[in-house]
């Protein structure tokens, strides 16, 4: 046998539009063959800069909505930071452009059969594809409440539309310009009574508090994460972190394929960076 | 599917591949994954990532940085250990009609042996390649590639295991002061074929945090701000021993990149760090490989091995 | 003109210098062509293209070529002899207020005796730089800088002819197994401090008249690919040999560049192909260093010299 | 003293027009500094890329036309052949964009103080910088005759505001789409005899054609060369070419600093890619 086996699609995708919403780009991109599979959690790997460029490795973004049908076939959207050299690159780029993108990546969210009383923090654009998630759970008939942070109001992504996805929705910035001042986390310290199950997806430290108090209460919390990635598609080894599995043990696990959504209370969060003694292969 | 009338196999020692373009190891994973882009079985084979004899956690992160037209790795060779590789990621490539070369590393001369003894027995595998660009625990955590004795022994032992049952690819490293005479050390010593270059070892400083980028400090440097050194290393140890199969690699992102390191005296090319930018990488340059070799004239893909040797005419 | 209070002044052996930013051997001429683009005063230092005992014509074309975020050369060390360069040249940059560290290089121990005999009795050079990744006619063309015993005899040569006069600048390559021996070496020969990364040996092939782009085949690579190389080097030598002051080079193009390669232990920074990029980089990089020298809190530069060596705090 | 020394500009240089002439782009830079003191047979150097590009090294262009003055102040013209990476980069680049130039560079086309009868050579865009030579030479009342030669028509660089600089022009093309079927140089193989100078700009075989009919009739050639260069401003020595100097000593000099206008007798054609036997500084 040897044939192409499925899995994620490599395609040269025209960008829809470009539309800046706060300090973030909402791209839009035409990407059949993508859109129709993917779920929430999923993301893509998209390569900057033009053939001569110097920088080799794609970025990867999650997908913020993906719509199987409409105009332009299916579409993405995705929130792009500009941060360094490549995000910047990418937000910069203009409609009937196109992109070289490959998707859908990584695991998704997992959606329980029956209804739940769900909360979804949401750190900075880790907002983003929280809100497609929000609109699957309600169709399950879950309760959802979403709790939204960023250090401050430009940096917030919550758009009108996606407040008509969520129960609730709650704001908290650092500098206090929008929202309740502080962390998201300070927004239900001791609040996950009424909750069945937390999505989050965010900055480490956000994520790593909310498994803190998810495992207090009892409760499960579905941590997108964000570890530097080579290649997006499982193929180098970069971006591992140590996870323990359901027999107990520790290993390496790459957030592109096994990820980028962990259970939070089996991340090793104070590992990171380190290998965890007692992980499986760890140098004697 | 081409309608030229190349002929574009290639031989490494004993073994015979349709074409020559390769994975290269650490950079496809254990294929699975890429099978998703291309068939497998349309390069010519897959060059597994690096196994050892014991599950390795790898080391910790950050285990990459982009760096100019390249990137710096410290991966420390995760992977689930030879026995599970040949239990569970040999037979799937088999089944997947993959032709695969296995590379495998170890700590120490004995490791290597051991190694060979279980890839030996094991079917399915076209050749071996042995990756001796690792710390040998027992002389000082010094780099086996970089010392003519280690690399030699190595060899020799892999070869007792082996013997003549599979082609032995030692896998150079350009860390060295002379690349030319590490390659005749693990030649007489019974390799068939060389691989060539290793990432070159590099350092990238964090300038926020003002320490090294990666938690292993150093890292090895891969992607095409290397290709002239690979260049220059195939183009000197073909030189010295122009009978030598090498497979070529470094910074290879185009079938132009890919003939280059041909006409220096690459029987083969593994394709590396390109396969993280375009994951269809091996299989684009194949074809744009062949579109060259017959646009030059060329009836035999061998005929342009070392080409760029020939005096001017 | 800045008016911060950063104290950026950097000392190589007994001679001080008010910024760390100097030119790279062969990358500004000998100075005068770039003092149309900033006065060369306000640079720590301009290095002059490493002169030898007579006129050279250097080595035929193709002496370069692009290569990805680098470029390869083989000029073949071009000029116009030490006796033209100290009558000519050197009063000139003199003249033009260039504080100016003499580069030189030799074919055998006794040119680069007779070349540094000559240096010491010139007025107005603050260091000797010693180049040498020259081939060494004498000993099979092999470089003396990838040899631990030439390395030596090198500099013991040029220390005997200018004693405590001037500080020697080794110069080192790294294309080398282990470039901590050899910078050990040199220093135990007498050397005041050291200068590194000279190019890498590479090679292009031009893949229309399928030979090697340069008339001399292979060439040195340089520019931003090689700055991992750059950093490493740095970092391992700094390490061994704290006190050692190392001018830093290797693919800085900005003051971030020049950054790192100051966290990583380099006392001063040459500026090398940036400058083909742009002329004003020199300048640039001195600016653009000393506003991240401020905003991270330093007030002294050397402070900041290896600072990713301390351990996390 | 310690002060910057006048020579050439670099600046950021506003691209006012692109226009695309057969096969090439004409490019209209506004290049206040430049502009001015720029004369016949000078280029600049532009870098080429974004800031992350892995292109590290500038591309010279021949300076078309100079203008000192007009509602951009200074501009200058250049015309680009798109060829590899770096000259297509260019190409594609649109008004409004701005370059990073540095010029003017290199020696000029040498004017006899006299009236004389010149013939002017070019070689496909290398026409471009004949034609403000013959403006400045028919101001000193000399006659101009001008041959202009391309592989075929697209690639013929003469302009129709050109054609009034000149007292003649003659074109060929090698596939005869424009002008006589062949090459430049047939069209006067012994027409030298009512010509006092030549001043030529094109291809390495052209030129030393050319030089080689020049001495036959005893007239004096001026090439304008075009070797391989790096930095184009005379730090590299990676340009270089054996000219003989006035005292008959071959020495390799710098295409960007001592040319690209050289005595075409002086130059060794033959030896280019070597270093002739007897060169200054040859190895022994
Ligand atoms: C699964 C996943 C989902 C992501 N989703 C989004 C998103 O929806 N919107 C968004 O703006 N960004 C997202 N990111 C981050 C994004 O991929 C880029 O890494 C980030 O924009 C910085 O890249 P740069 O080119 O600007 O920075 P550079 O400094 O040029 O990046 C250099 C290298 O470091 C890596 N890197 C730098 N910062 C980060 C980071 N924070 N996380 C991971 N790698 C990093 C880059 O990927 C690149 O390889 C996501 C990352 C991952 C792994
Ligand atoms: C003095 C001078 C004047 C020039 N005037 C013009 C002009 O008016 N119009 C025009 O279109 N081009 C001109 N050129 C050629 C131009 O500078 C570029 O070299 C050419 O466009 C090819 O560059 P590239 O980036 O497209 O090719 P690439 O293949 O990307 O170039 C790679 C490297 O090789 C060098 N190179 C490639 N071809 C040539 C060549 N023919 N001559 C010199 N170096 C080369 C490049 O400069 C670059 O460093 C001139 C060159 C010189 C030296
Ligand atoms: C992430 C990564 C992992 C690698 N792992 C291995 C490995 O396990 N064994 C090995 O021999 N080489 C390994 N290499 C080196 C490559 O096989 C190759 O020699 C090198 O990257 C140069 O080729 P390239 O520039 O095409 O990547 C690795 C390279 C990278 C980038
Ligand atoms: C064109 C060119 C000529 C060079 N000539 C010399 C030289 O004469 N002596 C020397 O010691 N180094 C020479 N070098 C090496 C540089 O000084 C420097 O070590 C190297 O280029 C790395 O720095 P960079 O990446 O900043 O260019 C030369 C480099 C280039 C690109
Ligand atoms: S990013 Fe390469 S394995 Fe995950
Ligand atoms: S191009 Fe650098 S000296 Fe002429």
């Amino acid at each position: 046998m040897n044939e192409k086996t499925s899995g994620p699609v490599q395609a040269e995708c025209e960008i829809i539009s470009n539309r800046k919403v706060g300090a973030y780009h909402h791209l839009t991109l035409a990407a059949p063959g993508i859109a129709e599979v993917a779920r929430p959690g999923n993301f893509v790997a998209i390569s900057v800069g033009d053939s001569r460029t110097s920088m080799l490795l794609r970025r990867s973004f999650a997908i913020y909505q993906a719509t199987s049908r409409g105009p332009f076939g299916g579409t993405i959207e995705i929130i792009v930071a500009p941060h360094g050299d490549g995000s910047t690159w990418i937000a910069q780029r203009v409609a009937h452009e196109r992109l070289n993108v490959i998707g859908p990546l990584g695991n998704a969210f997992k959606i329980p059969k029956d209804p739940v009383r769900a909360l979804l923090v949401g750190g900075g654009y880790g907002s983003a594809p929280l809100f497609p998630l929000a609109e699957l759970l309600r169709q399950k008939n879950s309760r959802v409440e979403m709790a939204v942070g960023a250090s401050s109001a430009e940096r917030v992504f919550a758009p009108v539309e996606g407040k008509r996805s969520v129960h609730s929705l709650v704001i908290a910035t650092e500098d206090g310009t929008l929202g309740s001042k502080g962390r998201v986390t300070d927004l239900f310290d001791n609040a996950l009574t009424n909750i069945d199950i937390v999505y989050a997806c965010g900055p480490m430290g956000m994520l790593k508090a909310l498994s803190v108090i998810g495992t207090a209460a009892g409760v499960t919390v579905q941590c997108a994460v964000e570890e530097s990635m080579a290649c997006g598609i499982g193929l180098c080894m970069t971006c591992v972190l140590p996870v323990r599995d359901k027999e107990g043990v520790i290993k390496m696990l790459r957030s592109c394929v096994e990820g980028p959504i962990f259970d939070g209370a089996a991340v090793q969060w104070d590992g990171i960076g380190t290998i965890p003694p007692g992980t499986y292969g760890a140098p004697k | 599917m081409s309608t030229s009338s190349l002929d574009f196999t290639t031989q490494l020692g004993t073994a015979l591949f349709p074409n020559p373009i390769l994975t290269a190891s650490g950079c496809a994973a254990n294929g699975k994954e890429l099978s998703a882009f291309f068939p497998l079985g349309d390069i010519g084979a897959v060059v597994t990532k690096s196994v050892m004899n014991h599950p390795r956690s790898g080391r910790a992160t950050p285990r990459m940085a982009e760096t100019p037209s390249g990137m710096l790795n410290a991966i420390g060779l995760q992977g689930p250990g030879i026995d599970n590789f040949l239990r569970e990621d040999l037979p799937w490539l088999v089944e997947h009609g993959a032709r695969t070369i296995v590379s495998i590393a170890g700590e120490s001369v004995e490791e290597f042996a051991a190694l060979s003894r279980k890839v030996r027995n094991a079917p399915g595998v076209s050749a071996l390649e042995v990756n001796i660009s690792c710390p040998n625990v027992e002389n000082r955590g010094l780099v086996f590639a970089c010392d003519r004795t280690s690399a030699r022994e190595v060899i020799e032992a892999v070869k007792r295991s082996v013997g003549n049952s599979l082609p032995i690819i030692a896998k150079l490293s350009p860390d060295v002061t002379d690349i030319v005479s590490i390659a005749e050390e693990v030649i007489s010593a019974g390799a068939d074929g060389l691989a060539m270059i290793n990432t070159l070892l590099g350092m990238v400083i964090n300038t926020e945090t003002m320490r090294p980028h990666l938690a292993n400090k150093t890292g090895g440097l891969s992607g095409p701000a290397i290709r002239p050194v690979a260049v220059r290393a195939i183009f000197q140890v073909h030189q010295a021993m122009p009978k030598v199969p090498i497979v070529g690699m470094g910074g290879v992102l185009t079938g132009n990149d890919a003939f280059e390191l041909v006409l220096a005296g690459a029987s083969a090319i593994s394709i590396g760090t390109a396969t993280f930018h375009d994951p269809s990488a091996p299989i684009r340059i194949k074809q744009e490989l062949e579109e060259l070799l017959n646009s030059r004239g060329f009836t035999r893909f061998s005929d342009a091995v070392g080409y760029a040797h020939r005096s001017q005419s």
